[in-house]
């Protein structure tokens, strides 16, 4: 039988799914062993053993020089950056976007300059950011707002403009004004895509996150982590890591079940075009 | 005095004529088919007499006055499809239109007013023979359900001129045919005057009052597209249809004709509402 | 294991762009090929991804300071031998305050600065000088990239940085130096640092940086065209001008001389210094998670004595190489 | 008229289209002589003539030091790096793409590994990528791949699953084997679509790539905008900032015009559904 | 002996019962028309004529031997969408099946050999209309011609088997008469069994020599889905069909019982090649 119609069975299934992560899983494992067989104090691939200390020390630990339990703190301060930039950047996503891909002299006035604006690299305006937002959580959340929101907007003005005319056309013979077009028919169409659009910036706003904690900071996952890179402290890296991962893909499904099961009718809807 | 009235209407899109020279008067309360070949210019109409487009030479009035620029709900409108909208229930949909016209700040009604905008619109769903799928998605519904969705929703904004493009070309025979009885019996007891675009002679003649043919009578290649399409037939349907006077033999017997209706069960139309009675 | 090729990694600061220069001028491979080796000079923007990087066997050699050559190499396993002192900061690092002029002033305030480097060192003995300790202020991490851009905003007042960083800051109105490295002379020591083993099988390979070193050192000290031509270019390179290096260079004390830098290696001051870095990094958890005293990580001074354990001797000073230049037997 | 039937004419479409830019180039006008008035050697703001002097000294002028012209050492060095990565991830994206779309063995191994991979923060991996790679371009490539691979792979895959179902079977009863499948059916319709995806990815890539060489480099963009940034040489960061999303924006329309000459057929396919 | 032979197959989806006691012999070269209401099973007993699916229960067999488990170049398809491949022109479209079969490797011809496929390739489109049309890609075409195309596809594949889901269902009724004249054609011509399935009555007595009604006899909700569609009726049609024994008068005179065939101009097929000679 021809591969493209070969399927494995549940469990088959099952255990292909699980089978890459073993391999990374042993690959790291014989990477690590080797080299603490080598030098006992090496950093770089620490054992479990050592993953599972500074998983204790960090998670379930209060940390002797502040009495937090700096995971903790870590995660709470990163979450409210990228809750707060997120809530932001949705917000701008939703009015400009909208604008754009619904309003003809929106979409002349800004399409091109949202497009160009897209491609400015946002890591190289930091020190603009700093000295207009200050140190503070302000410009933090700006850099993730800036890398995410044209990226939003460009989105939502596409999926805008890719709503039948007709329901346009048939909100006007129903008396709609242009206010009453968005708030009825085009606002509750573009929030379940707008969270399709989320899902995939959810990547970039933590890459900003990070860099953005890497430079100025007292708390958070990203600071952590280029923090004890002054010291190699690949065991604590690495569960940071694993950690900010984890965090990343709940979001992702979070996400996705919440577009499940806010808009009922949009899985139908997407998959009859 | 005429509804709608059309005079020497020209159409063009990119230096090729598409409609040329169309005269037509459309009298009060009037079911005029328009068909015609693929390409000819039908929608094009259609959407001249919705203010969707403008006409490049000649001028549409309705009842006297110039088209208004824009379309509003003096015409309602049902498009083959995404007539309805799918993030709204049956209900949702058929309440938007008295929603919108009451509440021009939220779009939305509340309360008592909600309530009574509710009852409304369920009359009109019952008419169109959707009672009981209130709560479902257009996407639970059938092809058919879906357009009696989109007549409803457009019937509740009150109208004077329906205008429809091919609403039923997608649905299968039978459920056609069930869909042009109540067509007909909506076009009976309701002050409307519609316009219709089809494919289908047979539908044309199973509704009409009157069916009017566009077609391009020039169409060598050398033309270079200056040549539109206009009316080449309008035929008077005898015996004539009044509105308001169903003679329910003749409707009734006609829809046999194309449909492999006796091989149909009952509930063929809606495998998705199965145990609501339509 | 006796080997031909070997790598350097460098970063950009005042101390050690000669080591560029002499590659680019081919004085690294003229004395490489005197040896019968070939020496590979790479640059590193970012200084700690360059001791990182040494210190996971990419590199075996790397410039860096007597600090963080005991909190990353030494402590991550890598016995690390300081083959050559180059120069010690002498003003390059300093305490700064916006707008207030005591040292006392920065209490209670937010210091910005980068973590668990020479400069959270500087403030720690900063600090200690007054009476104070880390819990009377706060501390911010801040890349030392961003430092000046930080300063410039209203809500950093205090920050404890290096050169060239130290000089734009200074710059700018209402900016006060309160505390300097030339306040702490000799504790802040520029070094090019050479993994221990790979020197003693190959003791060619530290001839020969020895060797190119000083005569980088001799051209560039000198009062001559070629000597500012030399300081120019490694202004230049480290992205300002030729007064803007020479202002740097000032607050370094440049160990220009073979004799000197011996000199200092062999000093006694070395071990007192080694003592306070050694406990300000065992205060910061920077020993390593299992360390339970400042002696975990054995210290051999030139002379030969071991500060801490000497069963776990991972840094050492020597003046062998920097003597044997002295000496002009390289 | 409503605002959504209300559409402007050409001629003011233009203006529209340029009023943003005109907008923000004032807004920066302003507050840069608003700054030097107070401070003549502000160097956050500089002056239109500042940076003319140093887009002149670092685009026109050789570098006395290396006698080469920096900016375009620096813009060789970066073109370089991305197109290898984007080169390397494109392959990454249509080979393992194509299995995972195409063929159910794969998807069910293959599939949440490259969700879940797709989610670690690849700037948190720069240590360890520099430690395994060395400082060479191989690791500052393999970051952009790293950080765009796996996005183009679930892309790509997604899009080979959009394919008609019929399609294979027409294929299957024309007597196709699967490599057949894949080479004739489904590569040539993925290509347009991987361009699509890879204009989505030149954000990210850009940002990798300045955040590589950030760390580790002896020319480049990012390296240089970095090394300045020491000195907050703002004159410099700006006209280095202003290239990256003028050859940013060129790279997203050349990959526009590629794919319209390329694959004639695909915007009408794709209009069709 | 009986070229396909279905033998009591069931099939059910997640419990539910869809295809009941399906039992069938279909002749060589007949041309069988499956008609059904929408959901009864069509496509589903199609994709099991097509080894897309498997039947549950029962035995289908070609030419005595059983179904191989996967499609193959046996059996020919035409979908109602979707059928051609719209990154290859026209041609290519044609030629790839010959490609396929002779380049096991590469899937392409070149030289003497792509052009002794393009000879091919070529008698075959002009055999279904589309001579001239050999460099245009589908999406340029009108949906009878893109049909015209999927059929010249999968002949040019030499099946034995032609298996037809609703593929012409999507056309204009105009288009539809002349496809149906070009269908029988190519069954006369061609040694070709035929199963269509089709939702159009007309269409089905149009063109089958036998047509057969999949229904579900038992339908009310408190089944819960235990009981499938099975074969309700199974008509010979008269005057009996010969393949290879075209009646010309019959047959073109069927068309124009629900077409608008008078209304419409020559080349409405056709808009987007206009200047090509179909
Ligand atoms: N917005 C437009 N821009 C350019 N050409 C257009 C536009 N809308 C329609 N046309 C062209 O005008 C002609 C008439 O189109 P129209 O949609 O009115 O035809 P129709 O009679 O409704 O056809 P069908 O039966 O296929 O729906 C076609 O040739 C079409 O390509
Ligand atoms: N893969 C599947 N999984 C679950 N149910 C299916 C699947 N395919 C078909 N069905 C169900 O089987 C029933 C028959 O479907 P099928 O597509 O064969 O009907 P049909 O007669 O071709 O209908 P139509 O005329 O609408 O094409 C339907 O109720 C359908 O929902
Ligand atoms: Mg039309
Ligand atoms: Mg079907």
């Amino acid at each position: 039988m021809r591969l493209i119609n070969r399927r494995p069975n549940a469990g088959a299934g099952r255990i292909l799914a699980l089978l890459p992560f073993i391999v990374v899983l042993g690959a790291y494992l014989v990477g690590s062993a080797a080299r603490l067989a080598e030098n006992p104090n090496d950093k770089l691939l620490p054992s479990l053993s050592s993953l599972g200390a500074a998983l204790q020390r960090m998670a379930f630990s209060t940390d002797p020089r502040t009495g937090d339990i700096l995971m903790l703190v870590d995660t709470e301060a990163s979450l409210y950056r990228l809750a707060a930039a997120l809530a932001i950047a949705v917000a701008i996503g939703l009015v400009l976007g909208i604008a754009i891909g619904l309003l003809p002299y929106f979409r002349a006035g800004l399409g091109a300059f949202v497009a160009v604006v897209s491609m400015v690299p946002p890591l190289a305006l930091l020190p603009i950011l700093f000295i207009t937002m200050g140190l503070g959580e302000a410009s933090k959340i700006a850099l993730i707002v800036i890398g995410v929101a044209p990226c939003l907007v460009r989105d939502v003005a596409l999926r805008v403009g890719d709503l039948p005319p007709q329901q346009m056309i048939k909100a006007q013979t129903l008396g709609a004004s242009t206010w009453q077009i968005v708030l009825r028919v085009v606002l509750p169409q573009t929030l379940p895509r707008l969270i399709d659009s989320l899902r995939l910036q959810i990547g970039p706003a933590w890459l900003f996150l990070i860099a953005a904690e890497a430079i100025a900071s007292e708390s958070g996952l990203g600071y952590r982590i280029f923090l004890v890179r002054r010291y190699l402290a690949m065991d604590v890296i690495l569960t940071y890591v694993i950690w900010i991962t984890l965090l990343a893909f709940l979001m992702d499904r979070g996400l996705a079940l919440l577009q499940r099961r806010a808009f009922p009718w949009f899985a139908a809807a997407r998959a009859t075009g | 005095m005429s509804v709608i009235s059309v005079k020497d209407v020209w159409k063009e899109y990119d230096d090729r004529v598409v409609l040329e020279a169309i005269s037509l008067e459309i009298e009060p309360r009037a079911f005029v088919a328009l068909v015609g070949p693929s390409g000819c210019g039908k929608t094009t109409f259609l959407r001249m007499l919705l203010s969707e487009e403008r006409p490049d030479r000649g001028t549409i009035a309705i009842d006297g006055a110039p088209l208004p620029d824009e379309p509003d709900s003096g015409r309602g409108v049902v498009f083959q499809r995404y007539s309805v909208f799918p993030h709204l229930t049956v209900l949702g949909n058929v309440v938007l239109g008295l929603e919108l016209k009451a509440a021009p700040l939220l779009g939305r009604l509340f309360g008592g007013a909600r309530r009574a905008a509710e009852t409304e619109a369920r009359e009109v769903l019952a008419a169109v023979g959707l009672g009981g799928a209130e709560a479902k998605y257009p996407s639970q519904l059938s092809g058919g359900m879906q357009q009696r969705l989109a007549l409803a929703q457009a019937l509740i904004a009150k109208p004077k001129v329906l205008l429809l493009d091919e609403p039923f070309g997608a649905l299968d025979p039978g459920i056609r045919a069930e869909i042009h009885l109540l067509m007909q019996r909506l076009w009976h007891e309701r002050p409307l005057t519609v316009v219709m675009v089809t494919h289908d002679m047979s539908e044309a003649f199973t509704l009409a009052t009157r069916v009017i043919a566009f077609e391009r009578r020039r169409n060598e290649p050398s033309d270079g597209g200056r040549y539109g399409a206009t009316i080449t037939r309008d035929i008077e349907v005898w015996p004539r249809r009044i509105a308001g006077q169903p003679r329910p033999s003749r409707t009734s017997s006609l829809p046999g004709r194309d449909d492999p209706a006796p091989l149909t069960g009952a509930n063929r139309d809606d495998p998705a509402i199965e145990g609501a009675t339509p | 294991a006796p080997k031909k090729d070997f790598k350097l990694a460098w970063s950009i600061y005042v101390g050690w762009m000669p080591w560029q220069w002499a590659a680019e001028q081919r004085i690294v491979k003229k004395w490489a090929d005197k040896y019968g080796i070939s020496i590979d000079v790479v640059q590193v923007n970012d200084y700690v991804e360059s001791i990182n990087q040494y210190t996971a066997g990419g590199f075996d050699a790397v410039t860096l300071t007597n600090m963080d050559g005991l909190s990353i190499p030494a402590a991550g396993g890598i016995d690390t031998t300081a083959l050559l002192v180059g120069d010690f900061s002498n003003g390059n690092d300093a305490v700064i305050l916006k707008d207030k002029t005591a040292l006392a002033d920065i209490k209670g305030q937010k210091v910005n600065l980068v973590e668990f480097s020479v400069s959270h060192y500087l403030l720690a003995r900063a600090l200690a000088s007054i009476g104070l300790t880390e819990r009377d202020l706060s501390v911010v991490s801040t890349s030392d990239a961003d430092m000046v851009a930080a300063w410039a905003t209203p809500e950093v007042t205090a920050v404890v940085t290096w050169n060239p960083l130290v000089a734009e800051i200074i710059a700018t109105p209402g900016a006060n130096k309160v505390f300097d490295s030339s306040q702490i002379p000799g504790e802040i020591i520029d070094l090019t640092a050479v993994n221990t083993e790979t020197l003693k099988d190959n003791p060619a390979f530290g001839k020969a940086l020895a060797g190119a070193w000083y005569e980088t050192m001799a051209i560039m000290s000198s009062d001559t065209p070629e000597g500012k031509a030399a300081r120019e270019a490694m202004g230049k390179a480290s992205g300002t001008d030729l007064a803007g290096y020479e202002a740097q260079l000032k607050a370094t004390r440049m160990f220009f001389k073979p004799d000197e830098a011996a000199a200092f290696a062999k000093s006694p001051e070395i071990g007192a210094t080694m003592d306070h870095v050694r406990s300000f990094l065992f205060d910061h958890g920077l020993l390593g998670n299992g360390a339970d005293s400042a002696d975990v990580v054995g210290i051999e001074l030139a002379d030969g004595k071991v500060l801490g354990d000497t069963g776990n001797v991972k840094f050492r000073f020597t003046d062998a190489y920097m003597a044997d230049a002295a000496a002009g037997k390289l």
